[in-house]
């Protein structure tokens, strides 16, 4: 144990020798151990720096260069992976074990949860992509957060290494309570980073709120877990799945059809949907939209919410192992009634930032539908390609926030993308939406096509009404196409126009100067800020990833080692050796001739150029840019405007997010409130009135006894005979 | 000896001060608090921690202090005493650095009196015999009352005579129920010890006889005492009252280690005196504790006062140590036995941080304060730390506590399929007991209500525009004005201490920090040292929770007249 | 007949002192007039030193001072024979505390005779000077307080305690010149000798029920023919009356005024003398009635069981009082505690707070004789608790008062010589007279019995002996008292400690002899001294509190039989 | 000659034949009631003092009458102290109450009550 701690230390101070290693053939599982090493070392130098109060960029350099170092690390260990799941072991943590004699003979208990890494092919899928998005976001927000080097700098990136070591420690955890670890770890830097800007009242309380919300799933996540100590006598993933596999429980009891395959996935589910912003507990992300937008781009997009999505995936040897599949059904109809209810708010509200939060939602409800119906390679594939097309998404849309002064409302920017340094940004954002709406040939495409035609093939009889969620998936993907290019019509082409946004000069309140009273917005000599170069960087890079994505549906996953090419190529092989693997339902209805999947390919890409379309026509600008059917001519109006009346209620309902928000503090917030303040009356008057009162009675008891004690002798001697009158009257009548 | 000289070190510093003259003071302080310091870190390396059960380092052959009264002078730990003496000794020089510039009024009565109070803590601890732990239990008395009565603040004098009379009369009433087992422990054993004795390890032994009835009483006596100290939920409103009027290190003493009496003693003296009445009441109490946790919780929701809300949130944290020990199982009573050392390192700091803002501000009230990080960064950073450490973010010492105990309630349930135990098999997980899965989850929405309340506070005092009060040194009145960012470099008025913390505040803090990571990352130590003590009151409480209560018929009102053992 | 003059040798030594000390007052000398307080010391001394030597005791005792082996044990022809061993106890305590009392006596009543005749206004007229009187009374109480402890009959101890008590009544009247004392006197006598009155009828209705005035044949006659109605009529009015001497509730009327108005180091003497007699006296009586009767828990139905006149036999194995006596003194004792606690909580004056916690020490005391000896151990003897109790209750209380009396504010308007009265004059004593303000703290600490001084271990045993005689609901009683008690003797031990002193109330200065401050520092160390090693004293109220029931009545070769002794011309027809 | 003795058995001659201890006793007991009702209704402080005498004597006599049923002395001794005692008191007593006299020029007991509470 202590040896891995020593191995921990060497590795913290040299990020960037260890690059020269990747050549070396891969040295196991134990290399991962680096990952959470290096990271951990990059948040204590990023308070190093903070405390020597560094005034350069050094902090993002080597947060950077860190990124990288563990990006390669992964990539060494993904090399010399071999698909058997194997264990790498930092140093004991809670781990104690305690002998009980029952009837005669002593067993021997324990509570065992290390700093351990359990390194499989979903692990290496996941951390392939956090780590790679990670180094690209870090290089982005270098500069994104240029305008206040300094201790904020600092905080930042400490917060910005301490989410990839949190990340680490959940996906790679060996253990649910390694795995809970970087789930509350991921919810502080969260918390952190949304309230990055302290500053600002709204994106504290956001914070507040992330953590709260989050925390509230977690208790889901408690609670399963420590369900599952009781029901296996183990945290640890590897006894755990050899338990489930043999299908009996701690004690070796058969757990079919008992409480612990129907009751612990729920809660296990109900701690990720708390994380994934799902169906109940999505409120906290579109505030998090408060934060930088790296942070929303790395955290609230690519990575933390994917951890739901991981978890289950994590766990889907138990989630699987109910017949009646009860959890399985759950999680799909939540995953796919989130998207839905997602994209109806998407399609109103203005804000092109929430935009993108509202479908990173969404897009997760495909994610859990994809878990709920049986194919986790389907899932797990679009959680890769979403992670890509939506970082760069939110790149793009991070530049142009950065650019107009924090301006982020489409019906002020029109034609971003023909603006001078913009250019690269337009293209990304288009590839970005291409993506995002599902165009046949898109990694995207592919993604969410294994979803939806999964949809239409898992027997309605193992997940209840697969089909109906298939149509909800459906529709949803239509609406999606439908908001991602109205954004892309409204703000990337069309006629040139912009209004800086509010906090267009003082940038940011840290320079202290110019109170926000003497700039007025309209006055022209604003001119928009180009993105830099490390932006421009992380942004072509971004979009390189999202196009390359798609290829690994066509590779086949481990073909070469001779297995038969697992459906969903690549990810599809990774997925099967992993914890996650499932041979999930493959001949489902077949439309004219054509397997459900192949049959899917033309209608997703049917109904996703309809939505395109539909969005052209409402929001498309004049002439080849708005493909000709579009007549917005300026930024503020375009046909859509026509449509708000007819629809009436419902767009004012969706653009104030169905008052969600309202309902939950009118149904929760607002009755605590008043339940503490009568609890603290309660505590004030009742509970401490007893006490006082108790502490009174003495006093009271005194005053009322003082009279008798009034100075005259004659009173004091009739008390006294008093007295002598009653023992003298119990005499007598003890003697008759 | 080595404990002897613990207790006395701090004794005769804290006479040597009264008599020194007043700029020695602090210096004699420091020397009397980290002398014993190192000598409980040289007495840590001496203790056998494997036989972390056994008495050790008591002198041979305890000499008798009052024969005819039998009390003896045997001092003994077990790993949890010496434990919890570490945490006394580690709090002991912090209070005293964290007081050098907070207390200028009297400063020789302040230290001796802090002293004795170090003294008498330690001697709680070490107590072998019953009337030295009873002893020492009170005095610690005195010292917390005068510090409060002199250095507190508007209302200390109502608030220090509530804090003794309430804890005094609740431990009169516990001597009661501890002379009663002294005299059920010699005359019905027909005088098998050589006449009255009030050792401990003798009267473990006797008591466990008493009839059901007698330990039903002896417990109400016992809980009557301990449980103020505790502050349990119906007896905690001296608690906050104490806390606000208390001076800073008071504040960190009495929440790092004056409540820890009341679980120690608990631990010590109800576990093992009275077993058939603890699993009788056990889930009473859990449900005392739990309502302790979510009450204490949505009160703090309410505060506007920060130290008021500090003190109400150590009602609800030790409402989870109070559940994880009344789970009478191996996770839970370790869970509780580190919540108390968590406790008082967290929310020890939590105090340090709130006194410091109060010497340069001179207000508690969450209205006049507000963005502080802004001026105080470095103070911020700590802030943050500490809160998280006590709303039990893994990682940090509060979360491996916190989930033990709530583990220990989890599991300790016959819900976990009843007639299971007498397999060989027993289910892995689970343990005998009378709480279960619902306590669990009504406690884990306790874990909601921490977080909740705790973010509100750091959302109001650490983040957001930098209010300060008014004028220097008014007390909470009024609104605090909005420092315009402009001038955030203003000198305002500071107490004269710097904006942020000095060299010295931070040395005060940086060891809780240190040990609050060193125990959440690797609290492995200090868990298998508990296991000794741990498991041997466990094992007693699981064999009789095992074996199948009498009268079968009805499980419930059997337990009612549960004949004698 | 040596053997039972034997006992009264220390009574004998002190009152030849006495004597000396009466004729020196009145003595031209000035110094011969200081040297008579000298005297009286020496007198208490010899008295204690006898009293450990000479008394006889029941086993083989060797005297501690000389090593020297006594003769053949008691026998009840010579004294008492139930609470034997308490005797010599109870006298060296009067002899030790008696010293303590005597220092704080200087100048209370001489003051002002003695600085006339010093400043030569006024030359010495023997007929006037008092001094040596108000020792003189001193001593006669502490005589009669010792002749209490070795009465064995009945017509001694009513004589012994008249003897107490009837000094303690001029003390009062002249301790002050102020109207206050005479106030009190007027109370104090009036009320007294209603109480002696009450107790006498007892002591008569006693004898009428047993024919005896010796306690031992009382005892005996109890033991064989049970307590007639008539003889629990008796014992009860006896119990009334000695109520008053221990200000027990339904008699604890005049202890306020009294101790307020009389000198404070006259009220110590009264929280200590007039309180041993009487509960000496009370271990007499009580102890002679037996505690082996049927145990309470044969329910209230034996207090009124039988036809009434029938007597209340002994039980075998019987461990209570008789029940009608044991309610009775449950009662007593119940509310003795409550009301001198509840009354002291709303006292401002020092005195009044002291006079009503000495009425609540009473009512602990009281716990102890309801328990009785229940075992012979320390923790489970209720006779050896009070006796340390006592012990204790003295040195701490003497303590306190010893601090009032060395205090004294300015002259008042007659001209009188003010006293230290309310918590005011109390401020910050610590800071302006660090010893009297630390006494202070410790004894009222010690008073309210908090665990390392002596009050805690004083109140132990009464909680051990109240839980092994089964009276656990007046042990929590006992509890919630001390708790009370918490408030006003954190007030009493604070207000020097804490308080900061204020300007405006007058200058308290100290008083000029310096024989106060002595008793007080005496006092204090003893309370420090005997809470640190208190153990041997513990072991001798062990020992004193032995309890003999059935000691055998030896047929003795000239019994005092309870016919007359023949008349010489007694002619028989 | 009749022998003390048979004075104490033979039946008294016929006028105090009808007087046993009974009678005695009740004399004794309203004796002491009488007392403590003058103590308890009289102002002026020397009849309360004879009061307090009163209940003295009433002791005496109860015991001499015991003294006569027990055919012992040891009442009779017991009369004579407290018939010594009751001297002494009276004695203090009077000098008591001159000293009152003196300062308050009243015998009124209800002059004096400025102690209270």
């Amino acid at each position: 144990m202590l040896d891995g701690l020593a191995h921990m230390l060497v590795t913290l101070g040299d990020g960037g020798a260890l690059s020269s290693g990747i050549a070396r053939a891969a040295a196991g599982a134990d290399l991962i151990k680096l990952v959470p090493a290096i990271t951990l070392g990059a948040t204590a130098m990023c308070g190093v720096f903070a405390a020597m109060k560094v005034k350069s960029k050094l902090p993002a350099w080597f947060s950077v260069a860190s990124l990288a170092a563990c990006f390669g690390v992964v990539l060494a260990v993904f090399l010399g992976h071999d698909g058997t799941p194997r264990v790498a072991h930092a140093f004991d943590w809670i781990n104690f074990s305690w002998t009980i004699s029952e009837n005669r003979a002593s067993v021997t208990h324990d509570l065992v949860s290390n700093f351990a890494f359990y390194v499989d092919s979903l692990t290496l899928l996941w951390m392939l992509f956090v780590t790679g998005l990670a180094a690209l976001i870090a290089l982005y927000a270098s500069e994104y957060m240029s305008h206040d080097v300094g201790a904020g700098y600092c905080r930042f990136f400490a917060a910005f290494n301490l989410f990839v070591f949190s990340m680490s420690c959940l996906v790679m955890g060996d253990n649910l309570l390694l795995t809970f670890l970087g789930w509350e770890g991921v919810g502080l830097c969260s918390y952190l980073l949304i309230g990055y800007y302290y500053t600002k009242d709204s994106a504290v309380a956001a914070g507040k709120k992330a953590f709260i919300m989050n925390r509230i799933g977690d208790l889901g996540f408690v609670l399963g877990l420590m369900s599952t100590y009781v029901a296996f006598g183990t945290l640890e993933y590897d006894r755990l799945f050899d338990l489930i596999g043999r299908g009996v429980d701690g004690a070796g009891q058969p757990i079919t059809g008992t409480w612990v395959v129907q009751v612990i996935p729920f809660l296990f589910a109900i701690g990720a949907f708390g994380k994934s912003a799902q169906i109940f507990f999505y409120v906290w992300l579109p505030d998090a939209m408060e934060g930088p937008t790296p942070v929303s781009a790395l955290i609230h997009a690519a990575t933390m919410v994917t951890a739901g999505v991981f978890l289950i995936a994590r766990l889907y040897p138990l989630f699987a192992a109910d017949d009646a599949k009860l959890a399985l059904s759950f999680v799909a109809w939540s995953g796919a009634l989130t998207a839905l209810w997602a994209a109806t708010i998407e399609m109103a509200i203005f804000d092109i930032k929430r935009v993108m939060g509202y479908s990173t939602i969404s897009q997760l409800g495909f994610m859990f539908a994809g878990l709920g119906l049986l194919t986790p390679t389907g899932a797990a594939y679009h959680t890769f390609t979403h992670a890509f097309f939506k970082a760069t998404l939110f790149l793009g849309v991070g530049a142009v926030m950065h650019g107009f002064g924090g301006q982020l409302d489409l019906r002020r920017l029109s034609g971003v993308a023909w603006m001078r340094g913009f250019g690269l940004v337009g293209v990304a954002m288009l590839i970005g939406s291409i993506n995002l709406s599902g165009v046949p040939g898109t990694a995207g495409f592919f993604s969410k096509d294994m979803i939806l035609a999964q949809g239409f093939t898992t027997p309605g009889t193992t997940i209840w009404g697969a089909q109906a969620v298939g149509w909800i998936l459906l529709v949803t993907a239509g609406m999606t196409a439908y908001y991602t290019f109205r954004t892309y019509f409204r703000v990337y082409v069309g006629p040139k126009e912009f209004t800086p946004g509010e906090d267009a000069h003082a940038h940011d309140d840290h320079h202290g100067h110019g109170h926000k009273e003497d700039f007025d917005p309209t006055t022209a000599e604003f001119d928009p800020h180009p993105p830099g170069a490390p932006m421009k960087v992380a942004i072509g890079l971004g979009m390189a990833l999202t196009l390359l994505a798609a290829i690994p549906y066509f590779m086949g996953g481990h073909a070469a080692r001779g297995e038969h090419a697992a459906p969903g190529g690549w990810v599809g092989g990774m997925v099967a050796h992993s914890s996650a693997a499932y041979n999930t339902p493959h001949e489902g209805f077949s439309f004219l001739g054509l397997t459900s999947h192949a049959a899917m390919y033309f209608i997703s890409a049917g109904v996703g150029a309809v939505g395109l379309l539909i969005a052209a026509y409402l929001h498309g600008p004049k002439g080849w840019q708005g493909l000709w059917i579009g007549n917005r001519t300026e930024a503020a109006t375009s046909r859509a405007d026509a449509l708000v009346p007819l629809l009436g209620r419902v767009v004012t309902f969706a653009r104030n997010k169905w008052y969600v928000d309202e309902i939950y503090d009118f149904l929760i917030v607002k009755p605590l409130w008043v339940l503490s303040h009568v609890l603290y009356f309660i505590d004030q008057w009742v509970v401490d009135g007893l006490v006082n009162l108790f502490g009174a009675a003495p006093g009271m008891t005194g005053k009322a006894i003082r009279p008798t004690q009034n100075g005259e002798l004659h009173g004091y001697a009739a008390w006294m005979a008093g007295g002598l009158a009653v023992v003298l009257l119990v005499v007598i009548l003890v003697a008759t | 000896m080595l404990l002897a000289a613990l207790i006395l070190i701090p004794l005769l510093f804290g006479v040597l001060i009264a008599f020194a003259p007043d700029g020695r003071a602090r210096t004699l302080a420091g020397l009397g608090t980290t002398l014993p310091l190192l000598l409980g870190a040289y007495v840590a390396t001496t203790f056998d921690w494997t036989t972390g059960e056994r008495m050790q380092l008591g002198p041979m052959e305890p000499a008798a202090w009052m024969k005819p009264l039998g009390i003896t002078l045997s001092l003994g730990v077990d790993s949890v005493a010496l434990l919890l003496v570490l945490l006394t000794l580690l709090l002991g020089p912090i209070c005293v650095a964290a007081s050098a510039t907070a207390i200028t009024t009297r400063v020789r009565t302040y230290y001796a009196w802090l002293l004795v109070l170090q003294a008498a803590m330690t001697g709680v601890f070490c107590a072998r015999d019953l009337i030295v732990f009873y002893i020492c239990f009170e005095f610690t008395l005195i010292p917390m009352f005068v510090l409060i009565s002199l250095w507190g603040s508007t209302n200390r004098k109502k608030a220090a005579i509530k804090f003794f009379l309430f804890t005094f009369t609740g431990s009169v009433i516990a001597l009661a129920g501890l002379v009663y087992v002294a005299w059920y422990a010699t005359t019905t054993s027909g005088g098998k010890f050589a006449g009255w004795t009030f050792d401990i390890g003798v009267l473990e032994s006797a008591a466990r006889t008493m009839s059901a009835k007698q330990q039903a009483f002896v417990l109400l006596a016992l809980m009557a005492g301990f449980a103020v100290k505790v502050p349990l939920f119906p007896v905690h409103t001296w608690l906050p009252l104490a806390h606000t009027e208390a001076p800073t290190a008071g504040s960190v003493i009495l929440a790092g280690v004056l409540l820890k009496l009341g679980t120690y003693a608990l631990y010590r003296f109800v576990l093992p005196f009275v077993p058939l009445a603890v699993v009788e009441y056990a889930p009473l109490i859990a449900l005392l504790s739990i309502v302790g946790i979510l009450y204490g919780g949505l009160v703090c929701w309410v505060q506007t006062d920060v130290k008021k809300l500090v003190a109400y949130s150590s009602v609800a944290h030790l409402g989870f140590c109070i559940l994880g020990m009344f789970a009478l199982n191996n996770t839970g009573l370790t869970g509780s036995i580190l919540y108390m050392i968590n406790h008082g390192l967290s929310t020890g700091a939590l105090f340090l941080l709130i006194g410091m803002v109060y010497e340069r501000h001179h207000t508690r009230s969450m209205k006049e304060l507000g963005g502080l990080a802004k001026r105080m960064p470095v103070w911020a950073t700590f802030m943050v730390f500490f809160v998280m450490a006590s709303v039990g973010l893994p990682g940090l010492n509060g979360f491996v506590s916190e989930f033990l105990c709530l583990l220990g309630a989890f599991q300790a349930s016959s819900a976990w399929g009843s007639g299971v135990w007498h397999s060989l098999g027993v289910q892995k997980g689970a343990t005998p007991g009378d709480l279960g899965p619902w306590f669990a989850a009504v406690a884990g929405t306790g874990m909601i209500v921490a977080a909740m309340y705790l973010l509100i506070m750091v959302g109001r005092v650490v983040w957001g525009k930098l209010v300060l009060p008014h004028g220097h040194g008014a007390d909470n009145h009024g609104h605090g004005h909005d420092v315009p960012a402009a001038d955030s470099h203003a000198t305002e008025s500071t107490g004269g201490l710097p904006p942020d913390l000095t060299k010295r505040e931070i040395l005060t803090l940086l060891p809780l920090a240190a040990l609050c990571l060193a125990l959440g990352l690797y609290p492995k130590p200090v868990l298998m040292a508990l296991q000794g003590p741990v498991s041997r009151t466990v094992s007693m409480y699981d064999e009789m929770l095992r074996n199948p209560r009498p009268g079968p018929a009805v499980e419930k009102s059997a337990a009612a007249e549960r004949g004698a053992p | 007949m040596s053997g039972r003059l034997a006992f009264l040798y220390p009574e004998i030594a002190l009152f030849v002192a006495t004597c000396v000390v009466m004729v020196l007052g009145l003595s031209r000398t000035l110094k011969a007039r200081k040297a008579s307080a000298w005297v009286a010391g020496l007198g208490l001394v010899a008295a204690g030193v006898l009293a450990m030597a000479s008394t006889p005791r029941m086993g083989q005792a060797s005297c501690p001072i000389s090593g020297f082996v006594y003769h053949d044990g008691l026998t009840p022809a010579m004294g008492q024979v139930v609470l034997a061993e308490m005797v010599p106890y109870v006298k060296v305590m009067i002899a030790g505390i008696g010293l303590l009392l005597l220092l704080t006596m200087a100048g209370t009543v001489d003051r002002e005779d003695e600085a006339r005749i010093a400043a030569g206004q006024a030359v010495f007229d023997p007929l006037r000077s008092n001094r040596a009187e108000f020792y003189a009374f001193v001593l006669f109480s502490l005589t009669g307080l010792m002749l209490t402890a070795s009465a064995d009959d009945l017509i001694w101890l009513f004589l012994a305690l008249e003897l107490t008590s009837l000094p303690t009544y001029i003390m009062v009247a002249i301790s002050t010149a102020r109207n206050r004392s005479r106030e009190a006197a007027v109370k104090y006598f009036f009320l007294g000798a209603l109480g002696a009155a009450i107790f006498l009828y007892g002591f008569a209705l006693m004898y009428g029920g047993t024919g005896h005035t010796n306690l031992n044949a009382i005892a005996q006659h109890f033991r064989e023919h049970g307590v007639s109605t008539l003889s629990m009529a008796g014992v009860l009015l006896a119990v009334f009356g000695l109520c008053f001497k221990i200000a027990a509730v339904p008699m604890h009327f005049y202890t306020p005024d009294v101790y307020e108005g009389a000198a404070p180091q006259v009220s110590g003497f009264l929280a200590f003398v007039p309180k041993t007699a009487g509960f000496v006296a009370l271990l007499l009586i009580v102890g002679a009635v037996g505690w082996e009767y049927a145990g309470h828990s044969a329910g209230v139905t034996s207090l009124f069981a039988g036809d009434g006149m029938e007597p209340v036999k002994h039980a075998a194995g019987g461990r209570q009082l008789p029940e009608l006596l044991r309610l009775t003194l449950w009662v007593i004792a119940a509310l003795t505690m409550t009301v001198g606690n509840v009354l002291a909580l709303l006292q401002s004056s020092v005195k009044r707070v002291l006079a009503y916690s000495s009425i609540a020490h009473s009512g602990y005391m009281l716990v102890g004789l309801i328990a009785g000896p229940v075992g012979s151990t320390f923790t489970t003897n209720g006779v050896s608790a009070i006796l340390f109790y006592l012990a204790a209750y003295g040195v701490m209380n003497t303590g306190a008062f010893a601090v009032l009396a060395a205090l004294e504010r300015g002259r008042d308007a007659e001209g009188h010589v003010g006293e230290a009265e309310s918590f005011d004059d109390l401020r910050g004593l610590c800071a302006s007279r660090p010893m009297l303000g630390w006494v202070l703290v410790v004894c009222s600490l010690s008073l309210l019995g908090l665990p390392p001084l002596l009050g805690f271990f004083g109140k132990l045993p009464l909680f051990s002996v109240g839980i092994a005689a089964g009276e656990i609901p007046l042990v929590i009683v006992l509890g919630l008292n001390s708790a009370i008690a918490a408030y006003y003797y954190l007030r009493l031990a604070f207000t020097p400690l804490l308080d900061a002193k204020d300007e405006g109330s007058a200058a308290i200065q100290a008083a000029p002899f310096k024989g106060r401050a002595v008793a007080a520092a005496l006092s204090a160390a003893g309370v420090l001294v005997l809470s640190l090693a208190g153990g041997w004293l513990m072991t001798k109220a062990a020992h004193a509190g032995a309890y003999y029931p059935s000691a055998p009545v030896k047929a003795e070769s000239a019994p005092i039989s309870d016919e007359p002794a023949p008349l010489p011309n007694d002619v028989h027809e | 000659m009749i022998g003390l003795t048979s004075l104490a058995q033979a039946a008294y001659p016929e006028p105090m034949a009808g007087a046993t201890l009974a009678h005695y006793l009740a004399v004794s007991a309203i004796m002491f009631v009488l007392g403590l009702i003058g103590f308890l209704t009289r102002r002026n402080l020397i009849i309360m003092f004879l009061c307090t005498e009163l209940m003295f004597q009433a002791a005496g006599i109860a015991l001499v009458a015991f003294g006569r049923y027990h055919l012992n002395f040891h009442g009779q001794t017991f009369v004579v102290f407290i018939l010594t005692v009751a001297a002494a008191e009276a004695a203090m007593a009077l000098a008591l109450i001159v000293l009152l006299f003196r300062r308050k020029e009243s015998l009124d007991a209800r002059s004096w009550e400025d102690l209270k509470g």
